[in-house]
């Protein structure tokens, strides 16, 4: 079995282009030259040139010390939260801006969730001079407010998503709409590994430089490029993506998905899709997504509006069904108390989504001599209020 | 003979209505169904509601949301449907995307709408390619015929094969938008119909997206088959209720 | 002439310890072991790991295009605000973290401005699970609010400074008098290159990687380890101490020392040390500060709380007085501008410190070869507020 | 003889009261000066005030800063010091940072103090060995005594190199601490006190910080030469003004 997508646009069953005939032009442009220009060189060097020079690749494989004593195994952290603006995200708001260019297109547009895809989506479009409109859920602008300020000192239009439950998903929509409205100049930059195809396998790809990373920071570290975990926090899943790419034909590296479980995984306020999804189809793509037995999509709910998604992508569905990955839920109050944790055992402020990766510790026992590696996804910057009002601090 | 094909072949420009299932009221559905055909629509786009219709603008969005509101669902709406056909004869396309389909079991979906009288399906969502290789089958087992959309954007090669693979009408989109954007035509639309038209399809069009009035229908109909108005609709039901159908559709087909 | 400290502690007239006896015997042990300590190839291992897998060092030399383009010459900037905690300030608190657990110290005390320090510090603290209490001005805990949040999930207590101008004058006060009534347990984390000798030497040496890594990395990039220019905005001057620290002594490389003008140099609300200053002592050292007539120090005023310092480090009075450095004055707008500037440019957020060292482009015309190195002292999360009210954006 | 040395020798504890000059008032710092003599007081430090007093804690920092509002400078304090000598007898000695001085000139400051009868200067910010390399000629050259300060952390090696360079007494801290800090003495106190009892200076000691009532005088004293008063002095004025300093200091020396 492999893990990886065919050449149909599928992971296993998941995967596809499930798009309204308006958005085919784009998408099918973007599947028809997405690897051959990937593949240029003067693409490479560029995206490589600003990943070092621009984001600060490669981002530190740190031995989380006092944590690793703590649990009593052997704890990394990948530091995607050092990369500028702040998250992983940044790394295919890089490549896909190189894309968008080569593409000749004038106009960007990006939903978003946490708000950093936002921010790292209009901190490129500022880098090249491009026009930029970020989607946002009405209720992710309320909190994640920094985030919308960057964006807006970056030059971004924030356009609040009004439906639904005004959150990722509906941003989602609302940018797809735009860009039915806009088929011409606009090029979409998806922030996770969702959407149709090729968006999926395109968003995996410019994340897989994190574990093309840890195999080689690991290997100076440890003497192998091989770690026993690999644990990432899953919202769309393009950090995890990022995290488990090089490994995934490797089944001796095992995966570890962290999923929000909001208030409880059958709470009715969750956004555990492993558990609480079923197959279909959500913004282009057949995969797992929490639904009514109608077919109607569910509002999901997490305290962190990066996991605050009812899907997840078809990659991660596919490893999922295959139970290549392991799948856990985190609840709201464990994710806030390991993230609390984190600042005060290691001196790292992690974003809430990444939080949910750190709990894991609290939900799972590892051997001393495992190598758990953890993708420290985000910094915590931007939920500084909800980590206050949550502890009262 | 499918209802559509044989309404396609009728000597006249056709009128098709959008709305969107349970609204505005859960049980209006069949009622405006049998009001439109009174008033002289030619064809029904019945929308089956869903919560993320990201290929519709605000309006018919908002009567999505409050359909599903209101307790629609596809059963409810098969149910509705069941008796439809002792009292309406037009054409009748289900519209809806596609995930509430899948739920249901495509093939249940085709089986059912084939019981109740439903004609076609009109799935923006459901790719021509994936409709080609997967559900091609199932649906002419049950004779529903599937419609293609096609856009400003869509080159003349895959207008061609979608042709190819239509078995009623081609659903032009009159602009390359979300429903209920553009408000009139401009030469953008003439020249796009002009080249459809010069394509010489074997399939009718219809052309659908920024039809509101009469005049908006006379533009999109000098070329193409028939006209599809659904958001104009929709604003028309939500001020006016589904009672006064006929001060809608009246002024559309004699203004 | 040299640029550097001599043996008594002093940059040519500026310096020294002017301190209580009550400080005499940290301040000594200090002085007596600093250098023995960093020359420990234990302690370079240790300070050098962290540098690297915790901070995130080297930090990206980023060659500015756009703005290059605009102002017709090459800039480069440093990118300290991709560093953990996200500005200069952690590579010297990271320095005297080891520093105190090498002279047994328990309970760490810092002064802070803008937060940076104070957030840099109670990192570091929370990586060493050491006690942490962080002085800060109540003008300055309101205007740099996210930066207090982040102090309290790292488990510091902020102590509010409720004297003076209630900013940093008033909080380096408080932590001298903490120091003071505990001699025995405490190291005092200064976190600018002021305060009595070593201080300013120990804290130019922490920082002065910035200015080892700009050589390398300008090398690789222009084949020169010479910049023309090099340019930083000073508070107390840790960043520029860190910039300039390698290019002191060869005076092809001309230095570039920006202050806050405030609301104009002479408004009676500004920073400006170098114009405005005289000699005198303050916080322990010899050095230029804003007083009266009389000798009492003047309460300073710059929109940023990382430069609202009414002096600087002796080692900048010394390159002031010498001629060694430029030192140029920038006001509240015209920095604000320059940071709006670059986040629009660039992509790029300043902290607003940063952003008076940007302001120099508009304020002096560079050739269109010369070699520009900014530092990007910090990132500016912490402004955003700032950003936005003055923007109305 | 200087005033100081003087006062040394006498055959009794020293009282020592400090408070800072311009406070309450800015025209209080003669009266106060009287009346502290007249109520038997020994020795007096007038403050100097300084913006940022980093050896003491809020009383007098509070005293400090009201002084500066009040208007008082180096020029107006020896402007009010200009006519003391006329009434006041006891040493006097000026406690202020260093960097008005350093303002006012370090010789300027001096001889002015030698001018209006100044006895000798504490500057808890000028370390022994830059006034011992830069300023003990002109220090002496005007006979002004410069006061040091032990603390309980300085070395046995240190207190006998301060000894040295003293030539008036020595201000023994009692505690590691800012002034006004503690309240009462402990064990730590007591083995202090014995510890620099022990090492038979030259300088008789003066202890300070702490010291606010006849108890820890008594305590202080029963191996130091004499002791300062001085936050609880400034309390003692804030709350009841300068006219009632007799109420502080009567029952300090008679119980
Ligand atoms: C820090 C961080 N981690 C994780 C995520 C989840 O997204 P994804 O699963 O696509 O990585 C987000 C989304 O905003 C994020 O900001
Ligand atoms: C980003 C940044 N730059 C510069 C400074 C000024 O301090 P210094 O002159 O010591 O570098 C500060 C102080 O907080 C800061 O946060």
């Amino acid at each position: 079995m492999t893990y990886n997508i065919n050449d149909k646009g599928y992971y296993g069953e998941f995967g596809g282009a499930y798009i309204p005939e308006m958005l085919y032009p784009n998408v099918e442009e973007l599947r028809q030259n997405y690897l051959k220009v990937m593949a240029e060189p003067e693409f490479q060097e560029e995206f490589n040139a600003l990943l070092k020079d621009y984001v600060g690749r490669p981002s530190p494989l740190y031995f989380a010390k006092r944590l690793s004593e703590k649990y009593n195994t052997k704890i990394y952290l990948k530091r995607e939260d050092l990369n500028h603006t702040g998250a992983h995200k940044i790394n295919n708001t890089i490549g896909q801006i190189l894309m968008a260019k080569r593409l000749n297109k004038s106009r960007i547009i990006a939903e978003t969730g946490a708000g950093q895809h936002g921010v790292a989506t209009a901190t490129v479009c500022a880098l090249m001079g491009l026009e930029c409109i970020v989607y946002m859920g009405e209720v992710d602008i309320a909190r994640q407010a920094p985030n919308v300020a960057r964006m807006k000192m970056l030059g971004a239009k924030v356009v609040p998503a009004l439906s639904g439950s005004r959150t990722l998903k509906d941003a989602t929509n609302e940018a797809i709409r735009d860009w039915i409205n806009n088929p011409v100049d606009t090029h979409y930059i998806i922030g996770s590994v969702v959407g149709p195809h090729p968006y999926p396998d395109m968003v995996a790809r410019f994340q897989a430089i994190v574990s093309e990373e840890i195999q080689w920071q690991l290997k100076e570290k440890e003497g192998t490029t091989k770690p026993d975990y690999v644990v990432a926090c899953v919202g769309g899943g393009s950090n995890a993506a990022g995290v488990f790419y090089h490994f995934l034909e490797d089944t001796e590296v095992k995966l570890i998905a962290v999923e929000a479980a909001g208030k409880g995984v059958h709470s009715g306020e969750s956004a555990a899709t492993s558990i609480l999804g079923k197959e279909g189809i959500i913004h282009g793509s057949k995969t797992l997504l929490m639904q009514t037995p109608d077919g109607q999509i569910t509002e999901p709910y997490s305290i962190s509006a990066g996991l605050d998604y009812p899907g997840v992508g078809p990659m991660h569905a596919h490893l999922c069904k295959s139970g290549r990955a392991e799948f856990i839920a985190i609840t709201d109050d464990d994710a806030m108390t390991a993230g609390l944790d984190l600042c005060k055992m290691e001196g790292i402020i992690p974003a809430i989504e990444t939080s949910h990766a750190l709990a894991i510790f609290e939900h799972k026992k590892f051997q001393p001599d495992d190598i758990v590696v953890v993708s420290l996804s985000g910094r915590g910057d931007k939920d500084l209020d909800t980590y206050v009002k949550h502890f009262n601090l | 003979m499918n209802r559509i094909n044989k309404k396609l072949q009728e000597n006249k420009k056709l009128l098709s209505i959008y709305f969107t299932a349970g609204y505005p009221n859960l049980k209006d559905t069949v009622g405006i169904i049998e009001d439109l055909e009174k008033n002289g629509v030619d064809m029904i786009e019945i929308g089956l509601p869903f919560s993320d219709p990201l290929a519709d603008g605000p309006t018919i969005q908002a009567s999505s949301t409050q359909a599903l509101k209101n307790g629609m669902t596809t059963d409810v709406l098969f149910d509705q449907l069941q008796a439809v056909r002792k009292t309406v004869s037009i054409p009748l396309v289900i519209m809806g995307y596609f995930n509430p389909m899948l739920q249901y079991g495509v093939e249940a979906f085709c089986k059912k709408c084939a019981e109740v009288g439903i004609d076609g399906l009109i799935i923006p969502d459901l790719p021509v390619d994936v409709y080609n290789e997967q559900y091609k089958a199932v649906f002419e087992a049950y004779g529903i015929i599937n419609v293609f959309l096609i856009t400003p954007q869509t080159s003349d090669e895959r207008i061609r094969f979608i042709d190819s693979l239509s078995k009623g009408f081609i659903y032009m989109v009159s602009s390359a938008s979300v429903t209920g954007s553009s408000s009139g035509f401009g030469d953008a639309q003439t020249d796009y119909f002009e080249r459809i038209a010069n394509l010489e399809l074997e399939s009718p069009q219809i052309v659908g997206f920024g039809i509101s009035d009469h005049k908006t229908f006379t533009q999109a109909t000098t070329h193409a088959k028939g006209a599809i108005i659904g958001s104009a609709f929709i604003k028309h039901l939500t001020s006016n209720g589904p009672e006064n159908i006929n001060s809608f559709i009246s002024p559309l087909l004699r203004p």
